[in-house]
């Protein structure tokens, strides 16, 4: 038995020490794909709430499975290379696509820092894959690859359409880099640090959170983000109505699904990041007051941060079929001449608090 | 006003002409004409006392200003004139208003300009015969260029630009050497004495090696014999001549040619007295082929700017012969020539413009019987041609005469050869007088008119000026004499030395003496 | 404070090689845009000696001149593309054979 | 002292200025102004004459003309024997000439510009033959000679006279040429140019054996002016001037400047032997040439043309024989008869409407019986014919010349015949026989106007009185029985006598002599008057038979062509190739491919500056390339 | 081989292959995409060094922004691709081959020269690539490039403004395209 036991142990500590950072990773990627799932259902059923019908529900009980069988519609289906197409690229842009949206949740903290005693050996436990000391300006270099999707995949289809989107979600993404990046800068004037946790950990209380200490930099944030995912109020790289498919009317099959499961990670980690930065990420007001055990304390961080992102993604579902979609230049026209400023204002002011008060 | 003074006014009364010239609005081109004609009618009449007070039996420099110029390399102005300077000074001032009044009808545009660059030439001109000071001299020396350029290149010929282009390069070259010279000069005046300065006067005392005399002597004689302009160097001035108007090529006659004869005078000879013994025969020879090769040249030209202009070349081959005779007689028969040359072939000039003006060619061709509808012009252009080919009793027979004479003692074969010369200039002239002035009057040239007032106003003072030098000569030669005295024994002795040297001049091998 | 296996001049050749192949690409390629990628390669390879040295001497100048560099390469290419987008508007073409005298 | 000598060649001078400027006001008073001039200069040259008689010599300094170095000229008159003699015959011919010049010229459109360039003329010859040093002889040589170019060229409209006038001057100025050197010669070696000063140190030169090499050259400029064998050539053209300028110029004055050089230097070239046998050669050359070329010429003016270098070449035997009296007595007589010779000349041209073609004359002589007349005598004279001047003064120089050489004497005698034939041969043809004149020309031919006549009669009168003053010693027994003229002249030879030893005539050769040159006369004349008159011998038979001769004759011996051909020609030639090829070609090559070869040069340096920015950069690689390559291997 | 050592190959080698894609591949915007890739292997180069700030700010600045706006202007030019040049100018293809070679060679030659004394030891963790190091010292020390930086974008950005706004060119390009129709 104990031999038994022994390899058990062995195993659980190898498991728990040695591989916990591969063990996160394949953790956090599996739950980011469910989500994904989940989203689309999620999407499909609010916006038919909406617009006062039902949504999927003839797919498992309530339309549960649904995304399952887009999923394998998609796998299903003939996987079709136009002539016309810049073959190379074409294949690379899905890819290219999805990879930063993937990438930048490795720097999230979903929970505080635990050590347990496993098999009387203390281990720390971070809830956070990779703790950088960049941290934030990680997000925002790796956010800036974004764009190179939507491009590459313009540029390759070869066709009018998707030329025009890719141009377009370039110029949109680039330009709604900027306000995202000065909110950014606000927080971590605040924070005093690029690290993520150091940032949640200084929105300690209730109040402190920076959603009521930097309301202009939310505001700035969110609309960047939104601009940043292509979500609808800026979704013109894609816009039905003009471009057809935009970036990916030629895409088809599984390279499509990777173009929407990209779309979706990415709003995920967008709502991730906004509860971060202004909602205190995992914090829970008056956490220590309840005097929960630790492994509880962390549970109940976690479903905080769940909740909260989830709260956003539900917000970007609502935002997404109410506002219509701006014009290219009333686009660029908020983009450049409203935001901007607007980040900027806001950056002094942070700084003169910081250095006054 | 004592001299000395007076002398820096007539200097730089023109120039200060020109700059009130720029006053005067461009389109009163009577008032600018007239006012050019003021300007030098005044420096002449200013150098009229400058004449008579020269001292004629002192050689040394009379009415010598000295002042700091550019004190950190020595460069001082110094002017001041003596024999040799004081004849050509005056005939500059005496050209420059029978040229300004020559070209009152034929320069019709840009007349602003034209009387700037006449009057900026007279002070530049005149600036080089009087400055001593060798930066001073080859300021003047290039400031003369310019406006002489402009003369033949704005307002020449059909190939002005090429002619003027030519003069330019050709004189540049030299007076590059020359510049090159004077600095060599400069650095050995301070190895010697150790003072830094440019002036002729510390130079002239120098002891040059005789290897350096040669270099230097080569580089000052090719600026001058370019100028002169001697016998290989001598093609551009029939293209300046034919190509510049008429008062350009009257001046460039009159006066420019005069500065290689001088310059060779005043540089060559006092800096470098052995060289210059060594160089006779070399420079002798090229004067003698100058004589010859102009006169058979001139001979055979069909245009008469041309002919003039390479009898030009043949007239210098004398004052070269003169000088480098090296006797007082020949020496000063030389420097009157200089003056006789400019007075007879810038009449010439003046002549031969007056009927350009009239028919607009210059081709001996189209010319015949002028006598008979101009007779007074041909009266004016006898004399002239008459002077020119050295008749006694006017100008040029004193000047060929003397340098003839002169010369004989020191080298027979040269002079023989040269007189053979005058026998050439009597043909090409009359033989151009007659074809263009006798002969049966040809169709074109019935509607020519005569000497209008103005004309013949500039022709008086010439032909007075012929008869004097002719009749009474001693009044110009009573001022060289003393300074020709001094240079030629102050020559001597030099050689004297160089013959203790023991390196013997190259001519007496050369002869067999 | 262990030290890194790697010795300074793996990455000044490194940096070289890239340098050369910068060069490469300006010389050949007749293609204006094409031209300004390899300059932006020279720099980077610029930069990557900088960031090499400063770790060597342990001395943050280095970075601070990375940056500087960063600084000098965004304006150039913002000023340059924007010549190009000129040029090719007047005269429909990048190819630098084309855009060879100063006056059309 | 004296002053009053400088009003001589003043009144020409003055006198040429009037009519010069103020000719065309004048119109036709300017003759007479002219003429006054010459008749006041020729009074106070009879006063000079006789204060020169009485032994004094003027010599008179108005200012120094040159002074530059050692060489001086003054500006001074030496009015001696014989430039007195000179000044008479100039001013009294030159007179004479003027007031028939008046009558002549009638009618002219520039009569002004005639008489000022005559007056001009009368000026320089004055000058010449009263200067003191030879620069002023020089200085009046040139004068004439310019003055001569404008008078035969006066009818400047006609192509051959402004050509004749411009061969003229050139000639001359060839023999200027010699005289110059020769002047350069005596003043290199004594330093001074004045007749004393080279009379007292003739020995120096001498010494410097340069005697001869000066009078040779001095003799060249003679030849030049008096038209000697090699430059006679413009003599002849010179009958294109209107006629009383060939009269004073061409006969009377001008080109006797030689002899009067010749016998001004007399104590030069009697110390060279070589000079004066140069001279006689060539003076007996020249007579008997002139004379062949006279014989068969049918114009008027040429035959006398020919006929005064003919006489010339005897005055130049006398003066090279060392009979300077001679020579200048003949030159005397000459300037007398042939002047009257040119001026009749000239008469019977006027009355034939300027017909100068003997053969189209004849008979003349009932119609213009002056001018016919005073034709005569001078013929006579000219002739040779006792007691007209002509044969005294012919007759000392052919008797010196016997002295001196037999030889020439008989050449001199042949020379005489011919001349007496030829002279007889024109006389004949223009007054007797039967008359050949066109019919309308013959119709108003008409004796000429007095102002004509009287200065040919008062010539007459002197060609025949002439004559008498020089009377040999032998003939001269009415008059004290010596040469007067000789005697009056001595002075001025005594230096050139006492140098060579003086010649002693025996009267008894002297007699046979002129008897000898008497017959010759008359033969001469007696042969023509066969072939003329009498038409015994018919002339073109003869010019038949020795055609090959007579067609030499009459081409003047090709010289003319000759000349042409030989000298001016190659000179035009080679200067036209000196010009197109030297100047242009081979001097302005250079000059211009100075600049071409900068030009070609900068060709090929152009081709680096391509354009492509490339081509910078990769030079700009390699560059870096070497300075490495540099570090490393050094 | 330590881990180190395999990534510096790892990078190395792909910056090498990028740098050769960016040089020799006709298409642009493949040469652009070859650069991007070895901006990246830069990045894990600069990581390799301790450069993480430099390196996060080298992938924000060149890969994010000046790629894109580079990939922009290819697509909005539709840029062609090259064709292989034949003649003179396509031997110099080679001579600027030979010219890399030789090039690079030098440059290393002087890498290898020891010319730091010992082997050059490189440090592993060091305080100068931290975002704390720089930051002090940029705005200590180099506050002066820092503010000539901030002018030098700026004057950029008015440059790249008028350049592409400037009326003459729009004119004339215009008048051309005016001239064009008419042509047709």
């Amino acid at each position: 038995m104990e031999f038994l036991l022994s390899i058990i142990e062995s195993v659980t500590m190898f498991l728990l020490v040695d591989l916990s950072p591969y063990l996160k990773v394949f953790l956090i990627t599996n739950f980011l794909m469910v989500m994904v799932m989940v989203l689309t259902l999620l999407e499909r059923r609010i916006s038919a709430w909406i617009q006062d019908r039902h949504g999927p529900n003839r797919v498992g009980p309530g339309g549960i499975l649904q995304p399952i069988a887009d999923g394998i519609k998609h796998f299903i289906k003939e996987d079709i290379i136009p002539g016309h197409v810049d073959r190379f690229l074409y294949i690379l842009a899905p890819m290219v696509a999805m990879i930063p949206a993937l990438v930048t949740f490795a720097v999230i903290p979903f929970g505080d820092q635990m050590t347990i005693p496993i098999y009387d050996e203390l281990v720390t436990f971070k809830f956070q894959i990779a703790d950088l000391n960049v941290g934030i300006l990680y997000i925002v270099g790796v956010a800036s690859l974004g764009v190179y999707g939507l491009i590459v995949g313009g540029f390759a289809s070869n066709n009018k359409y998707s030329m025009l989107g890719g141009l377009r979600s370039s110029a949109q993404m680039i330009s709604y880099e900027l306000p995202m990046g000065l909110a950014i800068v606000a927080v971590v004037l605040l924070a005093g640090s690029l690290r993520l946790n150091d940032i949640v950990v200084d929105q300690s209380s209730f109040l402190h959170w920076n959603v009521f200490r930097q309301p202009l930099g939310f505001i700035l944030f969110v609309v960047a983000v939104f601009a940043e995912t292509n979500r609808l109020p800026f979704d013109l790289p894609e816009a039905e109505q003009e471009l057809v498919g935009g970036y990916h009317t030629e895409y088809s099959s599984m390279k499509f699904s990777a173009f929407m499961i990209a779309e979706y990670t990415h709003m995920i980690t967008a709502a991730a990041l906004i509860s971060t930065l202004y909602l205190g990420g995992w914090q829970v007001p008056g956490l220590a007051s309840l005097g929960l055990p630790i492994v509880a304390e962390q549970l109940l961080q976690i479903l905080a941060f769940a909740a909260k992102t989830g709260f956003f993604l539900l917000v970007f579902i609502w935002v997404r079929w109410t506002l219509p979609r701006f014009r290219y230049d009333q686009l660029m026209n908020i983009g450049w001449r409203k935001m901007l400023p607007l980040g900027l204002l806001n950056i002094i002011v942070t700084a003169a608090f910081v250095a006054f008060v | 006003m004592e001299m000395s003074s007076l002398l820096n006014w007539v200097t730089f009364l023109p120039a200060l002409g020109a700059l009130v010239l720029l006053a005067i609005p461009r389109t009163e081109t009577q008032l600018v004409k007239s006012w050019g004609l003021l300007v030098s009618l005044i420096t002449f009449l200013a150098s009229i006392p400058l004449f008579i007070m020269f001292d004629g039996n002192s050689a040394a420099m009379q009415f010598t200003t000295q002042m700091d110029w550019i004190p950190a390399i020595g460069a001082s102005y110094h002017v001041g004139i003596d024999g040799l300077s004081i004849l050509l000074y005056v005939l500059t001032t005496f050209i420059m208003p029978l040229a300004i009044f020559a070209s009152w009808n034929s320069i019709t545009e840009r007349v602003k300009e034209y009387m700037i660059a006449m009057l900026i030439l007279e002070s530049a001109m005149l600036g080089v015969f009087i400055s001593l000071d060798l930066i001073l001299f080859y300021l003047f020396w290039e400031a003369m260029l310019i406006p002489m350029y402009l003369l033949i290149g704005v307002w020449g010929g059909k190939r002005r630009i090429y002619a003027a282009l030519k003069f330019v390069v050709y004189t540049m070259v030299g007076s590059v050497l020359m510049l090159v010279a004077i600095v060599f000069l400069y650095i050995l005046n301070n190895t010697y004495t150790g003072a830094y300065s440019f002036d002729l006067m510390a130079i002239m005392n120098l002891k040059i090696s005789f290897s350096a005399q040669i270099w230097l002597f080569l580089a000052f004689a090719l600026a001058f014999a370019i100028k002169v302009p001697m016998f290989p160097f001598h093609t551009w001035l029939p293209d300046a001549h034919v190509e510049a108007p008429t008062a350009g090529s009257v001046i460039l006659a009159g006066v420019l040619l005069k500065m290689g004869t001088y310059g060779l005078l005043r540089f060559n000879l006092t800096l470098f007295p052995q060289a210059w013994e060594y160089f006779t025969p070399l420079f002798l020879w090229l004067g003698v082929i100058g004589i010859l090769y102009g006169a058979w040249v001139a001979m055979v030209q069909t245009d008469i700017k041309k002919l003039v202009a390479y009898s030009s070349v043949s007239h210098l081959g004398f004052i070269i012969l003169g000088m480098f005779a090296m006797t007082v007689t020949s020496m000063q028969g030389g420097i009157l020539q200089m003056v006789n040359h400019g007075v007879s072939s810038g009449a010439l000039f003046l002549a031969v413009g007056m009927i350009y003006e009239r028919r607009h060619t210059r081709e001996i061709s189209e010319f015949g019987g002028v006598t008979r509808v101009m007779p007074v012009f041909s009266a004016f252009f006898l004399i002239i041609c008459l002077s020119s080919l050295g008749l006694p009793g006017t100008n040029g027979f004193v000047g060929e005469f003397l340098i003839l004479v002169g010369s004989y003692g020191n080298y027979p074969v040269f002079t023989i050869v040269a007189t053979v010369g005058i026998i050439f200039a009597a043909a090409y002239l009359l033989w151009m007088f007659r074809r263009v002035m006798f002969g049966p009057l040809t169709e074109k040239n019935k509607s020519l008119t005569d000497l209008d007032g103005r004309e013949i106003a500039i022709m008086i003072p010439v032909i007075l000026m012929i008869f004097w030098i002719g009749v009474y000569p001693s009044t110009f030669t009573a001022k060289t004499e003393k300074t020709v005295e001094a240079l030629i024994e102050k020559a001597n002795k030099a050689k004297a030395e160089m013959v203790i040297e023991g390196r013997k001049p190259i001519l007496s091998d050369f002869l067999g003496e | 404070m262990g030290t890194l296996s790697i010795p300074l001049h793996y990455f000044l050749i490194l940096a070289a090689v890239l340098f050369g192949l910068g060069v490469i690409g300006v010389i050949t390629r007749r293609n204006a845009i094409v031209i300004f990628m390899s300059i932006e390669l020279m720099l980077n390879a610029v930069n990557l000696t900088f960031v090499a040295f400063s770790n060597y001497l342990n001395n943050v100048e280095g970075h601070i001149f990375v940056f500087m560099v960063m600084v000098v390469a965004a304006a150039e290419v913002a000023v340059g593309l924007a010549i190009i987008v000129a040029i090719f508007r007047l005269r429909e073409t990048v190819h630098v054979d084309d855009i060879r005298l100063l006056k059309w | 002292m004296h002053d009053f000598i400088w009003i001589i060649p003043l009144m020409p001078l003055l006198g040429a200025i009037i009519n010069g400027l103020f000719g065309h006001i004048l119109k036709g008073k300017a003759g007479f102004i002219a003429s006054v001039a010459v008749l006041i200069s020729f009074l106070y040259t009879v006063r000079a004459f006789f204060i020169v008689m009485d032994g004094t010599i003027i010599h008179n300094e108005l200012f120094t003309w040159i002074q530059a170095g050692d060489f001086t000229a003054g500006a001074a008159v030496l009015v001696d024997q014989l430039s007195i003699v000179m000044m008479l015959v100039v001013t009294g011919v030159g007179f004479l000439i003027h007031v028939y010049s008046n009558g002549y010229m009638h009618g002219d459109r520039t009569v002004g510009k005639f008489f000022s360039y005559l007056n001009l003329f009368l000026f320089s010859m004055l000058m010449l033959v009263m200067g003191d040093n030879l620069l002023l002889l020089y200085l009046g040589w040139e004068g004439v000679g310019v003055c001569s170019y404008l008078l035969i060229g006066y009818f400047y409209e006609k192509e051959s006279a402004s050509k004749a006038g411009l061969k003229a001057f050139l000639a001359n100025r060839v023999g200027d040429f010699g005289f110059a050197i020769g002047i350069f010669i005596i003043f290199s070696t004594i330093g001074t140019i004045t007749y004393a000063g080279i009379e007292g140190q003739v020995d120096k030169l001498m010494a410097a054996g340069v005697v001869t090499s000066a009078a040779l050259l001095l003799f060249m400029g003679a030849c030049g002016k008096s038209a000697q064998f090699p430059l006679y050539i413009w003599l002849p053209d010179a009958m294109e001037g209107p006629t009383p300028v060939s009269a004073l110029i061409h006969a009377a004055t001008m080109v006797t400047a030689g002899v009067y050089m010749v016998a001004r230097l007399s104590f030069l070239f009697v110390r060279s032997d070589v000079a004066m046998m140069v001279i006689v050669i060539i003076g007996t050359f020249t007579a008997l040439f002139a004379a062949t070329m006279a014989l068969v010429n049918n114009d008027i003016k040429r035959v006398l043309a020919y006929s005064t270098i003919s006489q010339l070449g005897y005055m130049f035997i006398g003066v090279g024989v060392g009979a300077f009296a001679a020579g200048v007595f003949h030159l005397m007589t000459h300037a007398f008869f042939k002047a009257l010779l040119f001026l009749g000349a000239g008469a019977v041209m006027h009355s034939l409407a300027d017909e100068t073609d003997i053969r189209k004359m004849g008979n003349l002589y009932g119609k213009i019986k002056i001018t016919a007349l005073t034709f005569i005598m001078a013929w006579l004279a000219i002739s040779g014919i006792p007691p007209f001047s002509g044969f005294f003064s012919k007759d000392e120089i052919l008797a010196h010349a016997f002295l001196y050489s037999p030889l020439v004497w008989v050449f001199g005698a042949i020379g005489a015949f011919l001349t007496a034939f030829y002279m007889s041969r024109l006389v004949f043809l223009t007054f007797f026989g039967e008359s050949r004149v066109e019919p309308e020309v013959e119709k108003h031919i008409h004796e000429n106007p007095p102002v004509m006549t009287i200065p040919l009669m008062v010539l007459a009168v002197l060609s025949v009185v002439g004559g008498l003053i020089g009377i040999p010693a032998g003939l001269a027994y009415l008059w004290g029985g010596e040469n007067h003229f000789a005697n009056f002249l001595s002075p001025v030879f005594a230096n050139a006598a006492s140098y060579s030893e003086p010649h002693h005539i025996s009267h008894a050769l002297e007699y046979g002599l002129m008897a000898a040159s008497i017959l010759i006369a008359l033969g001469g004349i007696y042969l023509a008057y066969l072939m003329y008159i009498k038409k015994a011998m018919d002339p073109d038979a003869i010019a038949n038979r020795f055609s090959g001769a007579y067609k030499v004759l009459s081409n003047k011996y090709y010289v003319d062509e000759g000349v042409e051909a030989g000298i001016l020609n190659p000179i035009v030639r080679f200067s036209q190739w000196l010009w197109h090829f030297v100047d242009t070609r081979v001097i302005d090559g250079f000059v211009n491919s100075a600049g071409k070869i900068v030009w070609l040069l900068s060709l090929i340096a152009r081709r680096v500056q391509t354009g492509y920015v490339q081509h910078y950069a990769s030079v700009m690689v390699v560059g870096v390339i070497l300075i490495l390559a540099y570090y490393i291997f050094r | 081989m330590a881990i180190e050592e395999i990534l510096f190959w790892f990078f190395a080698v792909a910056a090498v292959a990028g740098g050769l894609g960016v040089v020799l591949h006709p298409n642009p915007i493949k040469s652009a995409l070859f650069l991007v890739m070895t901006f990246f292997a830069l990045a894990g180069e600069y990581i390799l060094l301790m450069g993480h700030f430099v390196a996060i700010v080298h992938i924000a600045v060149y890969a994010g922004a000046i790629m894109v706006l580079f990939l922009f202007v290819i697509m909005l030019l539709n840029v062609p691709e090259e064709t292989r040049q034949g003649g003179v100018w396509g031997a110099m293809r080679y001579v600027a081959l030979g010219l890399f070679v030789f090039l690079s060679f030098q440059l290393s030659y002087f890498g290898f020269q020891d010319f730091f004394g010992d082997k050059q030891q490189l440090v592993k963790e060091t305080e100068i690539g931290t975002v704390e190091s720089i930051g002090m010292s940029l705005f200590s020390e180099y506050v002066l490039p820092f503010e000539i930086a901030s002018i030098l974008l700026i004057t950029a950005m008015v440059g790249a403004i008028y350049l592409s706004k400037s009326k003459l060119i729009i004119e004339e390009s215009k008048k051309k395209k005016a001239v064009e129709k008419e042509d047709h």
